[in-house]
């Protein structure tokens, strides 16, 4: 029996599998067929997962299940439970949530705007300094370093390429920066430097872009391996 | 007021948010409204949710085309629900982890979410070569130097590359295309790299302040109703 | 009339000569042989057809990817890696080493990294015990014992049945901490490793008679590129203890330690590339270990082909590119 | 629809009874034996309220064991307790040999605490004195912020300088950015061609600022669209990022004055799984044909698989995103790409409104402040080095200190 079932196994993950490789081919019932078999497990495991994960595992053992119990202790008279580790806050969330769902009821459906205008202010406030932080101040300090010098090390490196490296990095960012620039537009030698960004911004995606080829290989390798080792036994 | 309530949580959540940062006692409240926004997303997905079992009801319905894949769907989903909220055929019962190994859920995540992952991420390997055939073409300055970065990059991958430039003495070593590549990486690669970083942090802070500002207000719905 | 003859004979002659090669060659031979044939002779007449400034259809760039990536698998494709200098200088650091140096290998990676940085650490431990040297394991992440309990046990062990434990290798396993690991150890091994992994006490163990800490080792090799890594080592072991570290990294961490190299870092092994290469090497130095385990080098076959095929498809691409322009212009 | 909330509920109430908690377990204090091998104790430990923080860090320092600084393995690690306002000593955390500082994160600022520390022999624990009842302080500010501060105050501070200028009718000047020129164009394409438009808003929810960034230029687009009388299709991978975005453009019809070619179908959910969802878009893409995809958004590995799909069935694709991992494959496979920061300040551009355009001139000057500070750290650290200045070096630290993000 455990052996049957680990065939099936096997001839399904293949089945899938060569049904999302057909769509290389041309849409067909059987990419159809794998796309709708991972639309709705997908859908119904994420749901489930968040479920567990943040409305049990965050609401209702943070609040939910202690307010209830209170409630009902204070109706019937009986013990109130303990409140160590419960965060009333978490209410807030809740009601947000339930807000929500008044879409579902057209005519105060525009209280569901509040949540939503609670996320994108959340969203936009804490991002804010968190992107100066990293994404501006990190980098300005990471690029203030000496031209001819590397950065590592006590040592002088006067090798070529650290020279050259370092210049090009200096005036690739320098260069980039201009480039995104609004303000002014790109004509004269602003417009020259813009361009030289533009240049080293293609340099940049040209080289990530073959960076990445190798890796993306090897998740096919993968995948073929399956189909030829795991499923067909082809492969000693 | 439709309009005004939310445009006011917004700034005032937003504001508070940004002074929290310097402020210690306030110091977590970033954590809380992570929290805040788990519980609303689990509540929001009854919606998405929702939505989804409509549209393919629909479809079962009026028949239209199509609709066999519907029921799959349909029954994949609520499979899942059943399997994953009353967690039947969990070794640990009622009380286990939804996702412990062994339980139907779990295993139908193993054996079907998975190799549908893998295989939908595998595409890219094809991908990644029909776009470089049609891309990767000399039509000008720029596209050259993205050519060019990345032809020397995918060269210094192959022992063609290495063959290739083996005749460069070793004080020259910079320019053998392996080492070549390497450099690409490291210096004009990282240069336009942190552009596009600090570029970035200078956008959001803008947009967020557009958004806390109520300038930017497109996403709160229509002005009337 | 004629055309059918002359159709029947061109298949008739094919027919011979597959035949003829399948007896001359075994049947893995022809199978690299015919797919070889089917990649690079579709690839020339596609250049050809590119004269003709006609585009590709996106669906022949995915069989060759296809093709390319399963023959190898089928029929084992290697190709000649000659090492890079940053591989090189490691290989040659561990040949140029007297024999019973003592070498320490640290295991940092998890399951994750596991494809890429496990063939190369095989590879290494494999050339430290066939040299002679004197190898301690360990590993800075808790991960990280496992697959190194997996690699002794099941890998390299195997292939050296004369090592003894305690007198050739000895692994000393995880230890909590992180750098802080390599803070002690840098000054006192005991003191944070008091027991290798069978609970012998390191006093009880032949190799660390003269070893008392990092500072005695002669080289240091850490596998992984996460954190803590190599760089850690660096900071914390190789610069204050003025021993000799070398990095083994997955791809991706690998152009970040190239600042380090050659002044902090003996060398890089970047990636499944970079085992390939050791692998190859290896092979090449000691003809007797022909036969061992190259997954490095079995990787690199699909890598290899397919990195091929698709910088063959930028230049076919820009062929009919510039073939075409020029048809415009001449019309 | 109301039916299958009704059964989630159903579903929802079942499960969620009979779920045990976890309980915690007590930490136990090593006994002394014979055979003692004593050790000495650590000596001058100290605690001290941890700087800027809400009152719940204390910082502890103290001298290691006389037999641990000997370096042969008789100290084999630390113990460090803590009673709280003179109750019993609890175990905080253990400590390997050598460590001499640690700050305790499990305070209250309402308490006060004493700690002392045991180092461990195999069988000895030889306790240190107590230290002094000390109270972690709550501070107000976070002084080690104040650059952080000044400079998030400066860029803040002009963006809304510049909004305030348009506000009061000063011109500014934007530069044309080609991937939005082409908005218009791929919108009336769409409409001759009589095939509908695609909107993707990446796979990311709303708690990441590039969601936002693509549902604020959807508002632009949809308000195009809907004047052109054009189908717009917009699959999700996120409930919230749905509901958002039939907000935005339910919103844009209105404005344009046709709320009832607005239907809920347009913005659809499908799976939060990413590559579920990609296998959907995927599927939708060939066999709907949009004639235009708008690819703006958080995306990841996914970004090649849609963009090489979208190439080809032959749609215009404009693309964008703030991941720059992702970026050389829209610019491989899209027709136009906002890069980073275009992303950002598209739908601000899109509007043409002069408030919108007051605060790219904002992040403008947060731009000229960078590179003034790298012309200037660059230039100090170079004639620094090279002559051994001390004056420029003196620039360069303190650059680098007022950059530096904590």
């Amino acid at each position: 029996m455990e052996v049957l079932f680990e065939h099936f196994r096997l001839w399904l993950a293949a089945f899938l599998t060569l049904g999302i490789f057909s769509f290389l081919y041309k849409d067909n019932p059987w990419y159809k067929l794998s796309e709708a078999i991972f639309v709705g497990i997908s859908a119904g495991y994420w749901f489930v997962v968040l479920f567990w994960d943040n409305f049990y595992g965050k609401f209702w053992v943070g609040a939910g299940d202690y307010t209830f119990g209170w409630i009902g202790a204070k109706l019937s008279g009986g013990e109130v439970p303990s409140s160590s580790g419960i965060d009333l806050m978490l209410w807030v969330g809740a009601i947000l949530g339930f807000l929500m769902l008044l879409r579902l009821i057209p005519k105060i459906g525009w209280l569901s705007r509040w949540p939503l205008a609670f996320i994108v202010g959340a969203t936009a406030g804490l991002w804010l300094i968190n992107y100066v932080a990293s994404n501006v101040m990190v980098q300005v300090q990471a690029t203030m370093v000496p031209l001819f010098s590397s950065t590592f090390g006590s040592g002088f490196d006067s090798s070529l390429g650290a020279i050259i490296g370092t210049i090009v990095i200096f005036v690739g960012t320098f260069s980039g920066l201009v480039y995104f620039f609004f303000s002014k537009a790109h004509t004269g030698a602003f417009g020259t430097t813009a361009k030289i960004g533009i240049l080293f911004l293609m340099i940049t995606f040209g080289a990530s872009f073959g960076y990445t080829v190798m890796s993306r290989m090897s998740l096919l390798i993968g995948r073929i391996d399956y189909l030829l080792g795991d499923w067909l036994g082809m492969i000693k | 007021m439709r309009r005004a309530i939310p445009l006011t949580i917004l700034a005032v959540v937003g504001t508070v948010l940004i002074v929290s940062v310097f402020l210690p006692p306030l110091e977590n409240l970033g954590e809380d409204f992570t929290l805040f926004f788990d519980i609303i997303a689990v509540f929001a997905f009854f919606l998405g949710g929702g939505n989804l079992v409509r549209i393919h009801f629909n479809k079962l319905w009026r028949k239209r085309k199509d609709w066999g894949f519907s029921i799959v769907t349909l029954f994949g989903f609520f499979f899942m629900l059943v399997i994953g909220l009353l967690k039947i055929g969990n070794p640990g019962g009622i009380g286990a982890d939804p996702t412990a190994e062994g339980s139907w859920f779990q295993e139908t995540f193993n054996y079907v979410i998975n190799p549908l992952q893998s295989t939908m991420y595998a595409l890219l390997a094809f991908f990644v070569a029909s776009a470089s055939y049609r891309a990767f073409r000399a039509k000008n300055r720029e596209a050259t130097l993205l050519l060019l970065a990345a032809f020397i990059i995918l060269l210094g991958r192959t022992p063609f590359g290495v063959m290739l430039t083996a005749w460069v003495p070793e004080s020259w070593s910079i320019a053998q295309i392996p080492n070549l590549a390497v450099w690409i990486m490291n210096s004009p690669n990282l240069a336009g790299q942190r552009a596009i970083i600090i570029g970035i942090g200078l956008g959001v802070v803008s947009m967020s302040l557009r958004l806390i500002l109520g300038i930017e207000r497109s996403y709160l719905g229509e002005d009337r109703g | 009339m004629g055309k059918v003859n002359l159709t029947l004979l061109l298949a008739a002659v094919a027919i011979v000569i597959i035949i003829a090669i399948a007896l001359i060659f075994p049947l893995e031979r022809l199978g690299q042989l015919y797919s070889l044939l089917l990649i690079f002779g579709g690839l020339v007449a596609l250049l050809l057809r590119s004269i003709f400034a006609k585009e590709v259809d996106r669906r022949i760039i995915f069989l060759f990817i296809f093709v390319a990536v399963a023959a190898p698998l089928l029929f084992p494709i290697t190709f000649s890696e000659k090492p890079t200098a940053v591989v090189k200088a490691v290989f040659d650091r561990v040949e140029s080493l007297p024999p019973g140096s003592t070498v320490l290998l640290s295991f940092d990676f998890d399951p994750a990294m596991a494809p890429e940085v496990q063939p190369m650490a095989n590879a290494i431990s494999r050339h430290c015990l066939k040299k002679g040297h004197k190898v301690i394991f360990m590993s800075l992440w808790a991960t990280g014992q496992a697959l190194l309990t997996q690699s002794l046990t099941n890998t390299i062990l195997p292939e050296f049945p004369e090592k003894q434990d305690g007198i050739d290798y000895v692994n000393i396993g995880y230890k909590a901490g992180n750098e802080g690991v390599l803070n002690v150890i840098v000054s006192n091994f005991e003191k944070m490793f008091p027991t290798d992994v069978n609970s012998v006490p390191l006093g009880e163990i032949e190799i660390f008679d003269d070893i008392r800490s990092c500072r005695d080792l002669d080289f240091i090799v850490s596998f992984g590129g996460g954190l803590p890594g190599s760089k850690e080592w660096v900071l914390f072991v190789g610069d204050p203890g003025g021993v000799d570290v070398a990095a083994g990294v997955a791809a991706v961490v690998a152009p970040q330690l190239y600042p380090y190299y050659p002044a902090q870092l003996v060398g890089i092994l970047g990636g499944v590339k970079g085992a390939a290469e050791y692998e190859f090497s290896l092979k090449e130095t000691y003809p007797d270990l022909k036969d061992m385990d190259t997954p490095g080098l079995k990787m690199m076959g699909p890598q290899t082909l397919a990195h091929i095929v698709i910088i063959s498809f930028i230049v076919i691409g820009n062929i009919i590119y510039f073939r075409g322009r020029r048809k415009e212009k001449g019309q | 629809m109301k039916l299958s909330v009704f059964l989630f509920v159903l579903l929802l109430s079942i499960s969620i009874s009979a779920q045990d908690e976890p309980s915690d377990t007590d930490p136990a204090i090593i006994v002394p034996d014979s055979e003692l091998v004593v050790v000495a104790p650590v000596t001058s430990l100290i605690a001290e309220d941890h700087k800027y923080d809400k009152g719940d860090h204390i910082d502890l320092s103290w001298v290691p064991s006389i037999d641990d600084q000997l370096l042969d393995g008789t100290v084999i690690g630390y113990k460090l307790y803590r009673s709280a306002n003179g109750g019993e000593p609890v175990l905080v955390e253990e400590f390997p040999p050598g460590t001499n500082a640690f700050t305790d994160d499990g305070v209250y600022s309402d308490s006060t605490y004493s700690y002392f520390i045991a180092a461990l022999s195999e069988n000895y624990a030889a306790e240190s004195n107590r230290t002094a009842p000390i109270a972690p302080e709550v501070e107000w500010l976070n002084l080690h912020r104040g650059w952080l501060f000044l400079i998030a105050l400066i860029v803040g501070g002009s963006v809304l300088l510049f909004i305030n200028a348009a506000k009061r009718g000063t011109k500014l000047f934007v530069r044309k950015i080609a991937g939005l020129e082409a908005v218009d164009d791929a919108v009336g394409r769409a409409t001759e061609m009589g095939r509908p438009i695609l909107f993707i808003p990446g796979i990311r929810d709303m708690d990441d600022v590039q969601t936002l960034a693509g549902l604020t230029i959807l508002g632009r687009v949809a308000r195009v669209i809907a004047d052109y009388d054009t189908r717009i299709f917009m699959p999700t991978s996120r409930s919230l990022v749905m509901t958002a975005g039939r907000e935005t453009v339910k919103a844009a019809y209105t404005a344009a004055g046709r709320p009832d070619k607005y239907n809920d179908d347009m913005v659809t959910y499908y799976t939060d799984e990413q590559f579920g969802y990609v296998a959907a878009v995927d599927g939708v893409m060939v066999r709907e044909k949009p004639a235009t995809v708008f690819l703006l958004g958080a995306f990841f590995a996914e970004s090649l698989i849609l963009a090489e799909t979208g190439n080809s069935i032959g749609a215009i694709q404009i693309a964008g995103t703030a991941r720059p991992a992702q970026l050389p494959f829209f610019i491989a496979a899209c027709d136009f790409t906002l890069i980073g920061e275009e992303l950002f300040a598209a739908s601000a551009y899109l509007s043409g409104e002069p408030m919108q355009l007051g605060s790219l001139k904002g992040q403008d000057v947060g731009k000229a402040i960078a590179m003034l500070a790298i012309l200037v750290g660059v230039f100090s650290a170079t004639v620094g080095l090279a002559w051994d200045i001390e004056f420029f070096n003196d620039i360069v630290e303190y650059l680098s200190d007022v950059f530096s993000a904590r």
